[in-house]
């Protein structure tokens, strides 16, 4: 598709078709801009939780044949991953109590926020 | 994994338990009240929690759980089962942890360590933004400590690891507009990161050779008891596992930072704020070298493990042993800057430890290694107290190097008195405990040196490495006590802070009454290491 | 539509479309060379299959099912009913001059749009389309369709960068903090079937829903996993629209905002590319939930195939559905959504299900009454 | 349990004394020390013990052992006792430590509750030092006795006390370092399995070492008495290693002095007897010529630096060379009366010199100086010091009636009949001429500096001692003139501990 | 279609190497961090390859730990690197130099 692309598409060089496009006007700035520090936290997130979903996965698929087997009770099957997953919610309510996945702060937040040392 | 959710067995990891749930309660808290400054619920509780840690472990220690000769008339152990107490190492999840004398003995000592530090930081860290955060990472660093203590397989020892390790980096760093903190943490992380790097590799080659990660089922394939899954010959592959045993020492020089990869050592001690630096200098060595100890004593048995990579293990921490008693002392003799000392000093003391693996001998050893673990426990409260004690003189903002600390004798003359213990015990010298764990190791070379006679150079090396490192402990006594503050310089400054006092104060009496105490220490150690040797 | 003339196959004959093909072609006779052959040969019909439906889906149905809900005509010059437009569109848009950014990062620039289409498409191999039109079938089948679909992630992350433009950074920025956000509670909602299947293997999902649920009055209704755990069906549905980055969750493209996002510098055939993945992206989000909340291919009387492409086009319906219906939400409230609501309603879910489960499977006398 | 009581009372004293208030420090730590002083009297008049501490066949008094660490095939235990040897310089130590915290209510004006509380540290590690019969108890109190001492120095002394201080805890501790090195070379040499001195000592006369690490048995033991002689002998200290001795004296605050002088070097002259003497009865024979040279010189040579000095206090310091010259010629003459004498000498010098610190100290408060050029006629101001200066100086010069004296003759008495040391007339002779530069080098001091016209110009008046300044040195006094009248009082004691050392070393 | 575990382990040994030079000559700490992960994903490749040829699952476990570490070794190093940046307006490693080496 891309040879074929290739093959039939013009090339008309000139300089101003490649400006960066900001909607027609003449482009200011880089862009290594500064961007909201929460796309950061929000990713440190996803690696903590991605990750736990990668080991609960074994769990989840040896679950029911676990609990088939008649020699390993409930309390030991199920209480592990709870507990794993409530470790997990200790953390998340945390990074929501200390604003990990607050996008944006209210003035009364932000006011507040100002005090502190 | 059967019985895995039954009580009796788990319980006996109560103590590292404590830690993690004091962690969790500590990140609830957080919840709850984000931001919270109430400090002295936060120190409280870190502090508490380390100390119920310390409580449990101390009486499982004394109760003989783990132990295989328990003293009749102990009958403290219904708790977790009554015929747990005497009948030898108690193991977890299918060996993947065990809780055996030596476990308890590092438990202790990490235990103790870090409620020192929780109490010292209420005074280091007011005014701190991150106050939960702070206690959270600490007891989180502890937990994983103290789950190193217990590790049994090279995967719990690697999550305990970096379960110790990961907390640490963001305490070395945690003050953040800190420049010297934060390059200290940097400096730590990568190098923490490149190490367990290599590590993780050298457990992947172990794991090639011998298809198992446990440390019991590596040394039965090592000793030729049992096959490897692929039923390959073991004794063919000498190389591959020499090289993973390499970059295992690599991984844990770095933890217990010695030589080669020693040098972040300074840099991190002498950025992080100096209760971190204590922690990490004492409690986190000492983590490093229980896993140390356990993994080469327990996976390759020194005979067998000669017979197939064709030299004895022992030779190369003969080498690392010397090269890092030596050059940490020599680098501290040369400091100008307090920390910086204590830094070195912490890798010197590295070397000692060494000495515990270097001595041991195909049909013995245990002095020599229960020396090590005596001498990483004293250093646990004299090492802490040294860097509580820059923690108390940082806090009252005077200076980091020597000419600094003079004369702070007049202002503070307890805590003064207490660094003249920390120094004189760190050098060895007798009325405190330090002596005794440095006579152990100097008598345990001693013992090993008539199978092996390069251990009459590490305690020709030890003995030279004391002398001059009392050069450099006692030019700090003198600053403090003997020389005139510097003119000009307003002295003028704060309170004694009560947490770091009771710390400091702690720690100087525990290394005093290790003196005529040391005893049911040496006991515990030699007790702890003789099962793990003859294993 | 062509495949399933070429494999008139029962779907439960157990081997795989490449050795089919090998075998029928005689191809595996021929070694290794053999089976690479009948291998891409497979894969190239699957391939097909999907850039056909692209094709019809992106210039003309979605043309269309949008002016039907605004009471519009659209396309409808050329051919029967405005067919040819795809035909057209491919022309117009392949010919196009390509224009690359002075300060494009060209390495990126140029590997972005094939990394998202690619993503997707190899999403497809190890799902069951019935008929037989299974490529693989790995034991990690699920969870290779997650990660695979996950690199779309990269590549989008990737053409925001290297175009050199604000919007397009912020554009790929914000595609992956979405991305990441709804992919937990996607992946977590995914788990809870997992935990009825016992397994990740694609095609034991699949006969796993086949068994009868309940019969009433004669009408087997079967095991699909959308009927035991409807709770689930519906966040997975609303996961997923989010991770193809459909309304009411498109603020990564966002064209009154950010003209189109990450592709804001893109055209001519990279554009195309781009523009493929995007609904390829939208028909696998559609495959993945046939597959482990619908029962795959499995429906009476037509073959499995052809239930498959009626699941798919439902689900690619839904979204059309949703795109005109509601209006976009703010990036803060998506943020916010994905990590307060769907990741703790997806958590709570999760442990619901284990706890329910373990209860039925160790307390039989409780099943009993549950399900009489 | 007395001992333990002992030591007990003397720490938690120095631990209270530490953190009293500054205002109150001296006057606790003087009620304090009264305690120990009361306990050893008591220990005196209750000793029941005879024969020798570490030689099979005597009785303790006062022991106490009870297991501390088992390290591998090694005991070691808590274990204290006293006999003839130890039991004087234990009381020297309690009445010397209580004078001297007496004595520095004058001098010692800052920080002092550290002062007095580490006075009261070394008076627990000193008598720690004399009551303890295992190794490893008497190496820790050994040792710990430096810390103090040296911050004691470092702190409170003279214009050059970080030279003094640094000097002083660098030769004691590297002497210390070479001692312990070749007693540990001994002890794993010998076959036994607790470091309690007893055994060890039994071992040794049983028949020494087999050898360690290929060398044989009796090239150790020479080898260990020597490193352990040199690691004594700068302690006490003898010629070549006596340079810190000067220093530390000279400026070291009055009351320490009288400590070090008094108690401090006896701890190496008691060391060398306990160790080398009564464990190597042949080396003590094989080295007694050089041993026996090494005291001479330290007598005369000792003497005669003395002499060349104006200083007050270097004069003391460097007569105290020379007074420990003779207690290792005691010593070596390895005879009932020589190591008795040596023994008796221990305490009489350290009552002596005491008292001659105590002197000058008083003398310095007053005047400031003590350079012996800067003073005279000190006699119309000050009386009273100045008396008990000279009644020192006679004590020093072995006049009759005081302890020098009777110490003196004790010890040439038994070198003159040694039978171990060949040459012994000869040795003892210059050893006697040792004493006639001794009171040359005392009267010409004494004669400058006392007498004739004062001409020392001060701002101030020069007025009499305090009471409290004076009161230590007549107590002083009033020892030395008891035991030169009675030296019965303590050597009966003495020379019951010393004979069965003789009797071992071979019936000398 | 099976390969040699031999095969596994040389690639496993490149990408080790790979990441050791990267390690010593990165002055980017990024690149820093970069390198690291693919020397701990060396082990990984090591460690999956061993497990089919021990036959036993054990190398499998650890090697999804090892990627949960890593996660979280990184998400530590980024934020160290991000305050880092901060304090010192760069991520060379040799720029901060606060302390004397």
């Amino acid at each position: 598709m891309m040879a074929v692309s290739y093959l039939l598409r013009p090339t008309v060089p000139e300089t101003s078709k490649r400006a960066t496009y900001e909607s027609g006007e003449v482009p200011t700035g880089g862009t290594r801009i500064r961007f909201n520090i929460q796309y950061y936290m929000v990713a440190m997130l996803f690696l903590v939780f991605d990750i736990e979903t990668v080991l609960l996965f074994p769990w989840a698929v040896t679950y029911a044949d676990a609990l088939g087997a008649e020699e390993y009770g409930l309390a030991s099957t199920l209480g592990p991953m709870l507990l794993f997953v409530a470790i997990l919610v200790v953390g998340l309510a945390w990074a929501w109590r200390n604003g990990a996945v607050q996008w944006a702060k209210s003035p009364q937040q932000v006011e507040s926020e100002v005090d502190r040392p | 994994m059967v019985n895995a959710l039954i009580p009796a067995e788990w319980l006996a990891l109560a103590p590292t338990l404590v830690l993690a749930l004091t962690a969790m309660v500590l990140f609830v808290f957080d919840s709850i009240s984000p931001r919270s400054t109430n400090r002295p619920a936060l120190a409280g509780i870190a502090a508490i929690g380390a100390i119920v840690s310390l409580a449990i472990a101390v009486w499982f220690a004394v109760a003989g759980t783990g132990s295989e000769n328990a003293d009749a008339g102990y009958d403290l152990w219904f708790v977790v089962g009554e015929s747990q107490a005497g009948a030898g190492a108690i193991n977890l999840f299918g060996g993947q942890m065990v809780v055996d004398q030596m476990a308890l003995f590092f438990m202790i000592v990490v235990a103790v360590v870090t409620a020192m530090v929780a109490i010292a930081s209420y005074d280091y860290m007011a005014g701190h933004t991150y106050q939960a955060e702070y206690y959270s990472l600490l007891l989180l660093a502890a937990t994983g400590m103290s789950t190193m203590a217990a590790a049994n397989s090279l995967v719990t020892i690697f999550l305990a690891l970096e379960l110790a390790s990961l907390p640490s980096y963001a305490l070395v760093s945690i003050l953040k507009t800190n420049r010297g903190s934060v390059e200290a943490g940097l400096k730590y992380f990568l190098i923490g990161a490149f190490s367990s790097a290599i590590f993780v590799f050298g457990i992947s080659l172990v794991y090639g050779v011998t298809g198992h990660l446990q440390l019991e089922a590596i040394a039965d394939v090592v000793t030729g008891e049992a096959e490897p899954g692929s039923g390959h010959d073991v004794s063919e592959m000498g190389g591959l596992l020499g090289l993973g045993l390499l970059m295992l020492i690599g991984g844990f020089a770095y933890k217990t930072s010695s030589v080669p990869f020693h040098f972040w050592a300074p840099e991190a001690y002498e950025g992080a704020p100096a209760p971190i630096s204590a922690f990490l200098s004492s409690a986190s060595k000492a983590a490093g070298f229980v896993i140390l100890f356990r993994v080469f004593t327990t996976a390759f048995p020194l005979e067998a493990t000669a017979e197939i990579i064709g030299l004895e293990w022992t030779h190369a921490f003969i080498i690392l042993a010397i090269a890092t008693m030596t050059v940490g002392n020599f680098a501290a003799a040369t400091q100008e800057n307090v920390k910086r000392m204590l830094a070195y000093s912490s890798v010197g003391h590295a070397g000692y430890a060494l000495i515990g693996l270097a001595g041991l001998t195909v049909d013995g050893g245990e002095l020599v290694l229960g020396a090590a673990m005596m001498h990483l426990l004293v250093y646990g409260f004299m090492n802490t107290g040294a860097f509580l004690f820059v923690a108390l003189a940082e806090y009252w903002g005077v200076g980091r190097t020597f000419e600094d600390y003079n004369g702070l004798a007049t202002r503070a003359p307890v805590a003064c008195a207490a660094l003249a213990v920390f120094m004189f015990s760190l050098a060895g010298i007798p009325p405190f405990g330090g002596f005794w764990s440095k006579y152990f190791l100097f008598t345990g070379s001693l013992e090993a040196a008539s199978a092996n006679p390069a251990m009459l150079i590490v305690a020709a090396t030890l003995v030279i490495n004391s002398a001059l490192s009392l050069y450099y402990y006692s030019r700090l006594v003198k600053a403090v006590w003997i020389d005139d503050p510097v003119s000009g310089v307003d002295r003028d400054f704060g309170g004694s802070p009560t947490g770091l006092y009771a710390a400091i104060v702690f720690a100087a009496v525990m290394t005093l009454v290790l003196l005529p105490g040391f005893g049911p220490v040496a006991d515990l150690a030699i007790d702890a290491a003789s099962a793990v040797v003859v294993s | 539509m062509t495949a399933a003339g070429l494999t008139p196959i029962q779907s439960d004959s157990g081997a795989l479309l490449p050795e089919r093909l090998g075998d029928l072609t005689g191809l595996n006779n021929l070694g290794f060379g053999g089976e690479l052959i009948a291998t891409l040969l497979a894969a190239a019909l699957v391939g097909t299959l999907m850039l056909t439906m692209t094709a019809v889906a992106g210039p003309w149905a979605k043309r269309k099912i949008t002016a039907a809900f605004t009471d519009r005509i659209a396309v409808n010059r050329i051919g029967p009913f405005g067919l040819l437009i795809i035909v057209a569109d491919a022309v117009r848009l392949l010919s196009k001059e390509l224009i690359v950014p002075e300060n494009a990062d060209r390495p990126a620039y140029d590997l972005a749009p094939i990394v998202i289409a690619a993503s997707a498409l190899l999403g497809f191999a190890v799902i069951p389309m019935g008929s037989g039109i299974h490529l693989a079938d790995p034991e990690v089948g699920l969870a290779y369709v997650f990660a695979v679909a996950g690199i779309a992630s990269v590549g989008l992350v990737m053409a925001g960068y290297a175009s050199a433009n604000k919007y397009s950074m912020l554009g790929g920025l914000r595609a992956v903090a979405q991305n990441v956000a709804y992919e937990i509670p996607l992946v977590v909602t995914g788990m809870s079937v997992v935990i009825f299947a016992g397994t990740l293997q694609m095609s034991e999902i699949v006969a796993a829903q086949a068994e009868t649920l309940v019969s009433l009055g004669g009408l087997d209704i079967p095991m699909w996993y959308a009927f035991v755990n409807p709770f689930a069906f519906v966040l997975f549905l609303v996961a997923n629209v989010a991770e193809v980055g459909r309304n009411p969750f498109d603020t990564p493209e966002a064209p009154t905002e950010l003209v189109a996002g990450y592709q804001t510098e893109y055209s001519s055939v990279y554009f195309v590319l781009i523009y493929l993945g995007e609904f390829i992206h939208i028909f696998l989000g559609g495959a993945i939930i046939a597959t482990i909340f619908l029962g795959g291919p499995a429906g009476p009387v037509l073959p499995g195939i052809v239930w498959f492409t009626i699941k798919i086009w439902g689900v690619f319906l839904f979204t059309q559905w949703l795109r005109s219906a509601l209006p976009r939400v703010r990036i803060d409230q998506l943020i916010e959504i994905g990590w307060k609501g769907m990741l703790v309603l997806a958590f709570a879910n999760l442990v619901f299900t284990a706890i329910i489960v373990g209860l039925l499977e160790t307390d039989l006398a409780l099943a009993m009454v549950i399900f009489p | 349990m007395m001992i333990e009581t002992l030591l007990a009372v003397t720490f938690a004293g120095a631990l209270v004394t530490f953190l009293a208030p500054n205002r109150i420090a001296g006057k606790l730590a003087f009620a304090i020390s009264l305690v120990p002083v009361a306990l050893s009297v008591w220990l005196f008049t209750a000793f029941d013990g005879s024969g020798n501490a570490l030689v099979d066949g005597g009785t303790l008094a006062f022991e106490s052992r009870t297991t501390w660490i088992e390290l591998g095939a090694y005991e070691i235990s808590w274990y204290v006792g006293l006999d003839g040897i130890s039991l004087p310089l234990v009381v020297l130590t309690t009445i010397l430590s209580t004078l001297a915290i007496l004595s520095s209510w004058t001098p010692i004006d800052t920080r002092q509750s550290q002062f007095y509380g580490l006075i009261l540290f070394i008076e627990a590690n000193l008598i720690g030092v004399f009551a303890a019969l295992d190794f490893f108890v008497w190496f820790i109190f050994w040792e710990a006795v430096l810390i103090p001492m040296y911050l004691l120095i470092g702190v409170w002394g003279g214009p050059r006390r970080k030279y003094a201080a640094i000097k002083f805890f660098v030769y004691t501790n590297v002497a210390s370092l070479l001692m312990f090195g070749a007693f540990m070379t001994l002890v794993f040499s010998l076959d036994v399995s607790s470091f309690a001195l007893t055994e060890i000592t039994q071992a040794m006369l049983a028949g020494g070492p087999e050898g360690f690490a290929g060398v044989a048995g009796s090239t150790v033991s020479s080898l260990v008495f020597i490193a352990m002689f040199i690691g004594f002998a700068v302690k006490v200290p003898v010629v070549p290693f006596h340079t810190w001795l000067p220093d530390a004296h000279v400026e070291a605050p009055t009351p320490a002095s009288v400590l070090l002088a008094g108690v401090l070097l006896k701890m190496g002259t008691y060391a060398l007897l306990r160790f080398n003497f009564t464990m190597f009865p042949e080396q003590v024979e094989m080295y007694a010529i050089p041993i026996a040279a090494i005291a001479v010189i330290s007598v005369i040579y000792g003497a005669m630096l003395a002499l060349a000095q104006t200083d007050l206090k270097r004069i003391v310091a460097y007569s105290s060379v020379s007074s420990m010259g003779y207690v290792i010629l005691g010593l070596i003459a390895f005879t009932h009366f020589g190591v008795g004498g040596a023994t008796f000498q221990m305490v009489s010098h350290g009552l002596i010199s005491g008292l001659m610190f105590m002197a000058v100290g008083v003398i310095y408060n007053a005047t400031h100086t003590r350079m012996v050029t800067d003073m005279s006629g000190m006699a119309d101001k000050m009386p009273i010091a100045v008396g008990i200066l000279i009644a020192g100086a006679f004590g020093y010069m072995g006049l009759p009636l005081m302890s020098g004296f009777a110490a003196e003759y004790f010890i040439f008495f038994g070198t003159f009949g040694s039978e171990v040391l060949t040459y012994a007339p000869l040795f003892t002779g210059l050893a006697m001429f040792g004493i006639v530069i001794v009171a040359g080098y005392l009267l010409f001091a004494m004669q400058r500096t006392l007498f004739g016209p004062f001409r020392l110009e001060t701002d101030y008046e020069i007025g009499r001692a305090p009471f409290h300044d004076v009161a230590p040195m007549f107590v002083l006094l009033g020892l030395i003139i008891a035991l030169g009248v009675a030296p019965e009082l303590i050597f009966d004691m003495i020379l019951d501990a010393v004979d069965p050392i003789l009797e071992q070393g071979g019936g000398a | 279609m099976t390969v040699a575990v031999t095969s596994y382990v040389l690639l496993a040994i490149a990408l080790f190497c790979i990441g050791l030079f990267g390690v010593l000559t990165r002055r980017n700490a990024l690149m820093f961090l970069m390198s690291v992960e693919l020397m701990l994903n060396a082990a990984n490749v090591n460690l999956i390859a061993f497990s089919s040829y021990h036959g036993n699952l054990t190398g499998q476990v650890f090697a999804l730990f090892t990627m949960a570490l890593a996660a979280a070794e990184v998400a530590v190093g980024l934020g160290i690197i991000l305050v880092l940046y901060r304090n010192f307006r760069d991520v060379d490693v040799t720029v901060p130099s606060a302390m004397r080496w």
